[in-house]
């Protein structure tokens, strides 16, 4: 029973995370990076969603496309702002240039917006839960639910469907060769971080009408996110979403098992050191993840 | 003895710069007698222990270019085996220290055969998850006091476990063990394995067809870098004389040590150090500076971060990166 | 070749001026100023506790330094601090952002360069080992207000005096009050069976204060009685505690006891509410629980929720000078005065009551005075005994409070419950508000 | 007993053959080529050979040693020098340092290593771009800095991926001289892979034709030029590219 529980909790909150990591892998898929300042995008869909429901007085559901329309602004601010130049350098440096750009996002916020916690008071959602059978279910996880799965729909549709999610392929694949072919690749990587934007955006807005925010709220998530964008495989969309399940799961299972076995030795307390362990396992027998490509 | 000769000879770089780093070590010897305050004495500690992490991370993430964000692990190791071993024992810091090096350099033997099956971004992403994984491992393991940490007993003035009440002693202190680095990393770079590494971030292909390992050569780099890094870890111990997984092993830690020889330039021996002589005291006085400031709350890292994506975008091998580019030859 | 000479001369210039540049300029020591350091966490993850304490010590500071003689303390007739002329005293805030190692710096800055006469703070428990460390090296008074690791005034320091009662004090105070529920003399609930509220579940942020606070509950739960059903230290800064959360309801418990920061017993409170957890007593160790973002941001959702604190605003119906102050503080900041600006206020208060009986800013006298010193309790504005250092340097007139968060048409106030004499509303119990 | 002898050869990626059963062998001195049109499957019988491929049959024997499934350091460390179509240049290391690096495999002290790198320098007639970067080079330069490289390993069988690829007809005259130099002077066995036929021709005592992962000839040059199997598959090509 509570083993169940568990297991529903932790599918939940897999989605939630596999959400939060579709942006990270979109962007990782066509163009090689790894965006630190992730964490920083879901902050600021956060942020819009507060000031905007506050300043609007509407429900915080509304804004979702705003938050989604600001995450898309700020990954095209910051692809032709900086990432554009990063692309040049090697690896390091373009960790060392989103994680220069997170610690700009992150006090900014400081700068605007102070470091008080805020929380969204008023909603449809806040506060809510979901009552089946003997279940109960956070009114936002189960709707981020829902959100996520359209996400990973709409955006696997695009990549996998469209013309422009094959331009996209193409130039995951082959940048050069997709350039002969007459993709604009600069574009295919503004419109990766539109897309990695907007879905972060829109997890923030969401993210909003149950968490705390302020500025070093990124952070927090951020490392999961890496966990299961490294973890599926990068530049991954399958892989992300089955990872981002995954750990919620073992995240939420794995300490329960402690209880019902009654140990201490396994609990909450490890488990983060049972995700990192996880990822740390399977990458090194299949080094490119679950679901990544071989080169 | 040739190592020796090699780890003296500067000769290969531009007289200005002999001068100049003769120049800068004198200032290092003369500086407790400059009339400096004592946080400026703080600072400068601070930036000789930065200096000799980011010299460490150097042969692994700069002359092997693997992304390694996970070296606050071994600041743990060195810091909690000088500090357990002293709380428990009363053993000195000089058998504890080098025992202390041991440990990570076999801990870093053990997970790092794993870690390099990784390349790229998988490899930095596992880099972190191990150090975080020891974090949390020392935060509930009662025998290294978990999250409350150890204090050091207080033994006044002492060289055996290096406790002075003048912070001169630890200034000259780390200032041996940042020079003897400078002495190391110059031989390093010349070294046989020093070139290996280089010649596997240029090709990793090419480099095996040269009959190197380059699995094995990595793992060698990441050993040595965890010994320069647990060394400054057992510098923290008996300096702060209070530790917690919290303030030694944390992740901003092992990214700050990286950070400072991205920043300086990695890949070079100056690069680190120009990289934490630049970053920790812009870290230190602009935060006790501008840190008091309400309304400027937050300012100051975004000053910060503003000169990293700078330097990121426009000089990817990092402030040094400039100078080697006008000069025309690294090193 | 010349540009590259002209380059690296340039970069050194420049790395050695920002070692130096801050050097250059001394800051002129006026007389007549009584400079006492203040390390606090004014930035990064804690900044919210930090502004509160500084809150605090400003405010006393005012009043210490100007007349305001309507308050009926000492301090605030004295302008200054009498037996050294009026001399004034001067804060200089720093900013240890968390880090033990920051704050060991912090304090040799302000006791080498600013060469302030006596150091307080940290707030954070581990932070005040470090500075306490360095004010102990260099022989500086240190008073430190608000941290409650029962070990700091266990080190034998001759430097280092705590006016805030510590977490086993605390801790006993909580069970003192649940013994008191089962024999009914907690006002407005009979006589609770104690099979009723036997099984406790806690959670305790998993460094150096929460850990610490987790082991005393274990020990006295041990004494007076009651089942730990369920131990867990967590991280503070878990992205989501569901985990835990759930950890604790499937444990049964009929106490949910948290050692939290602020962010922390957000989460737990939303998400305990979300599971419909029905536990018969919830109660927070402080801290997170009775900062002004807590109430502000969950609303009526904390309604029952007990807080082991050391000021309530209520104390003013049994304290005067409480009372005047926290409408000094209401006015100036916008919020009720807490236990971290309160004790800020007190650990000031006391600064200027030992530099008064010293007569000096010599160390020696200082500490002398410390040692000496007791302040009655119609001067504070905690409801302590007052305030005497025993040998350790711990205040052992300091008592505990616990309030209880109670809605009350719109708005939530925090109302004693414990010391049972003080209690100033009949307590709300069981606890349903997350059914 | 061969040089270097290479039996019944499989490797396939997940379904697509790109070796078939191919087997030849290499007598210690010779100079052989292997040619083939694309797709051939000439590069993965080179990496099986010197082990970045593991063979998922067949054996590939080296001076009578088994060396199947061994690693590329292990090939290398056995005496096999191997260059690249394409080298990866970077403001990183010397030509000098580039050769160093492959002297180090028998050096351990960096000044004996320069000797030597410097002597192989002087061999090839390198002397003038000893300390220049590989980005400071024209291309034709920086394969001849990988040539030096793997000669500074001290191989006694050198094999080539395209040696002559992006040159130009004099620089790949040049090239094909050194080429033969290094065979009269060093008596260094060479294995050569070529996509253009007219490279390997004048130089190769016998050629080796690999046509969709399996050898359809060998024989020396003039024969093979005539082999009609080998006319058909680069024809094949040659319509193919047409359509």
């Amino acid at each position: 029973m509570v083993l169940a529980d568990a297991f529903i909790q932790g599918i939940l909150m897999g989605f939630l995370f596999a959400l939060i990591s579709l942006g990270l892998t979109i962007i990782f898929g066509v163009m090689d990076i790894v965006n630190f300042a992730h964490g920083e995008f879901l902050m600021l869909g956060m942020y819009t969603a507060y000031c905007l429901s506050i300043s609007l007085g509407v429900d915080p559901l509304v804004t979702l496309p705003l938050c989604g329309a600001v995450g898309a602004l700020l990954g095209l601010v910051s692809y032709y702002g900086l990432v554009r130049y990063l692309l040049r350098g090697p690896m390091v440096a373009q960790l060392l240039g989103t994680f220069g750009l997170m610690l700009f996002l992150r006090y900014l916020a400081v700068f605007l917006w102070g470091i008080d916690y805020r929380m969204i008071k008023k909603g449809l959602l806040v506060g809510k839960s979901l009552t089946i059978g003997p279940f109960h279910l956070d009114m936002t996880k189960v709707v981020c639910a829902l959100l996520s799965l359209v996400a990973f729909t709409v955006v696997s549709w695009i990549i996998f469907k469209t013309r422009v999610g094959k331009a996209l392929r193409a130039t995951s694949i082959n940048r050069e060769a997709a350039s002969y072919m007459g993709i604009k690749t600069e574009r295919m990587n503004a419109l990766a971080w539109a897309m990695g934007g907007i879905t972060v955006g829109i997890a923030g807005g969401l993210l909003a009408n149950f968490y705390y925010i302020y500025p070093m709220v990124g952070l927090l998530f951020v490392m999961i996110a890496f966990a299961t964008v490294a973890l599926g495989g990068f530049g991954s969309i399958k892989g992300a979403f089955f990872a981002g399940i995954l750990i919620g799961i073992l995240e939420t299972v794995f300490p329960i098992i402690g209880h019902l076995l009654k140990t201490s030795i396994i609990g909450p307390h490890y488990k983060m050191t049972i995700v990192y362990l996880a990822y740390f396992l399977v990458v090194v027998f299949r080094p490119r993840g679950l679901f990544g490509w071989e080169q | 003895m040739g190592a020796i000769r090699e780890a003296f000879d500067f000769s290969d770089f531009p007289l200005v710069e002999r001068i100049g780093f003769g120049i800068f070590c004198l200032f290092l010897l003369a500086f407790p007698w400059l009339g400096m305050d004592s946080f400026g004495m703080a600072v400068m500690i601070q930036f000789l222990l930065f200096s000799l992490f980011g010299m460490g991370w150097n042969t692994i993430g700069g002359y092997g270019g693997q992304v390694e964000l996970g070296k606050a692990q071994y600041v743990g190791i060195g810091a909690y085996t000088v500090a357990v071993l002293m709380v428990r024992w009363d053993i000195p810091y000089w058998f504890s220290m080098p025992l202390g090096v041991l440990i990570a350099l076999g801990y870093s033997f053990l997970i790092g055969y794993p870690l390099f099956r990784l390349k790229g971004h998988y490899f930095a992403i596992a880099t972190i998850a191990t150090s975080l994984v020891l974090q949390d491992i020392f935060i509930n393991w009662n025998f290294v006091g978990a999250a409350k940490g150890i204090e050091l007993p207080i033994k006044g003035n002492t060289f055996l476990y290096m406790q002075f009440t003048n912070d001169t002693y630890y200034y000259y202190f780390i200032l041996a063990y940042f020079l003897a680095g400078v002495l190391y990393m110059n031989w390093f770079r010349k070294s046989k394995l020093g070139y290996q590494l280089r010649m596997i971030k240029i090709d990793e292909e090419a480099a095996e067809s040269l009959g190197i390992d380059a699995r094995w050569c990595k793992i060698k780099a990441y050993a040595i870098a965890s010994a320069f890094v647990a060394v400054g870890g057992s510098f923290i111990a008996v300096y702060n004389l209070y530790i917690d997984p919290e303030s030694v092993m944390h992740l901003e830690l092992s990214i700050m040590i990286a950070l400072m020889a991205m920043l300086g330039g990695a890949a070079s021996l100056w690069g680190p150090i120009i990289g934490a002589a630049i970053l920790v005291p812009l870290d230190r006085y602009l935060g006790s500076w501008l840190g008091g400031h309400k309304e400027l709350m937050g300012v100051d890292f975004m000053i910060y971060a503003a000169i990293i994506m700078f330097i990121a975008a426009f000089e990817p091998r990092g402030i040094w990166g400039i100078v080697e580019r006008y000069r025309g030859r690294r090193t | 070749m010349k540009k590259g000479l002209f380059l690296s001369l340039l970069v050194l210039a420049v790395a050695m001026g920002l070692l130096m540049g801050p050097f250059a300029g001394g800051v002129a020591a006026k007389a007549k100023e009584i400079k006492i350091g203040v390390i606090y966490p004014l930035s990064g993850a804690f900044a919210a506790a930090g502004r509160d304490l500084r809150n605090g010590a400003e405010l006393a500071l005012d009043v210490l330094n100007n007349r305001y003689a309507e308050l009926g303390i000492s301090i605030a007739k004295w302008e200054g601090i009498p037996s050294l002329k009026g001399a004034k005293i001067k804060l200089i805030f720093a900013d240890h952002r968390g880090e033990p190692g920051r704050g060991a710096d912090l304090a040799k800055r302000l006791i080498m360069d600013e060469k302030v006469v006596g150091l307080m703070g940290c707030y954070h428990s581990s932070v005040t080992k470090t500075v306490s460390a360095v004010a102990e090296r260099y022989g500086v008074p240190m008073i430190n207000g608000s941290s409650t690791s029962p070990v700091l005034t266990k080190r034998g320091f001759k430097w280092f005096w705590r006016t805030t009662p510590h977490d086993e004090t605390f801790t006993k105070d909580l069970f003192e009050f649940l013994k008191g529920l089962t024999e009914g003399k907690v006002r407005g609930v009979k006589a609770v069976p104690k099979e009723e509220i036997k099984r406790i579940a806690y959670a305790c942020e998993n460094t150096e204060w929460g850990s610490s606070v987790a082991k005393v509950i274990e020990q006295m739960a041990k004494e007076y009685g009651f089942d730990v059903v369920k131990g867990i230290l967590y991280s503070a800064k878990s992205p989501d505690l569901t985990t835990e959360s759930q950890a604790l309801v499937a444990a049964k418990p009929d106490c949910m006891l948290f050692a939290s920061y602020i962010s922390d017993a957000i989460l737990f409170v939303r998400t305990l509410k979300s599971m419909k957890a029905s536990p018969k007593v919830v109660w927070g160790q402080d801290a997170g629980f009775e900062i002004p973002d807590f109430r502000a941001t969950l609303g009526k959702d904390v309604h029952g929720i007990l807080t082991r604190t050391v000021f309530i605003p209520k104390v003013v119906k049994v304290k005067k000078a409480a009372g005047k102050i926290n409408a000094l503080f209401k006015k100036r900041y916008g919020t009720d005065l807490t236990g971290a600006s309160g004790r800020a206020f007190v650990a000031l208060q006391t600064w200027a009551h030992v530099l008064n009986a010293a007569g000096s800013t010599d160390p020696k006298a200082i500490q002398k005075a410390a040692n000496e010193l007791f302040i009655p309790a119609k001067e504070l504005i905690m409801p302590w005994g007052g305030v005497k250092f025993d040998k350790t340097g711990q205040n052992v007139l300091g008592t505990g409070l616990i309030g209880q968060y109670q809605a009350k048409g719109g708005k939530v106030e925090l109302e004693i419950v414990y010391p049972f004499d003080l209690a100033t509303a009949d307590m709300v119990y069981p606890f349903t508000t997350w059914k | 007993m061969a040089f270097l002898e290479v039996r019944n050869l499989t490797k396939d990626f997940g379904g697509i053959v790109a070796n078939n059963d191919v087997s030849f062998s290499i007598e210690e001195g010779e100079i052989v080529g292997l040619i083939g049109p694309n797709g051939a499957g000439k590069t993965t019988l080179f990496n099986c050979i010197v082990g970045y491929y593991r063979p998922d049959g067949g054996r590939v024997i080296f001076r009578g040693r088994d060396i199947t499934g061994w690693k590329p350091f292990q090939t290398a460390r056995e005496g096999i020098g191997r260059t690249f179509q394409l080298m990866r240049a970077a403001g990183e290391l010397t030509a000098l340092e580039h050769v160093m690096v492959g002297a180090f495999l028998h050096q351990e002290d960096r000044v004996e290593a320069e000797k030597e790198a410097r002597e192989v320098l002087a061999f090839m007639g390198l002397e003038g771009v000893a300390d220049l970067y590989l980005t400071e080079l024209p291309l034709a330069i920086q394969k001849q800095v990988g040539l030096a490289r793997a000669l500074a390993i001290k191989p006694v069988l050198l094999m080539l991926d395209e040696v002559a690829s992006g040159l130009n007809p004099t620089e790949t005259e040049e090239m094909v001289k050194l080429l033969k130099r290094i065979h009269r002077e060093k008596g260094i066995t060479l294995f050569l892979i070529e996509h253009v036929m007219e490279v390997v021709m004048p130089i190769s005592e016998r050629v080796i034709v690999l046509d969709g992962g399996m050898k359809i000839a060998e024989g020396p040059p003039e024969e093979i030029a005539h082999d009609e199997k080998v006319i058909k598959a680069y024809l094949g090509e040659k319509y193919a590219r047409g359509l």
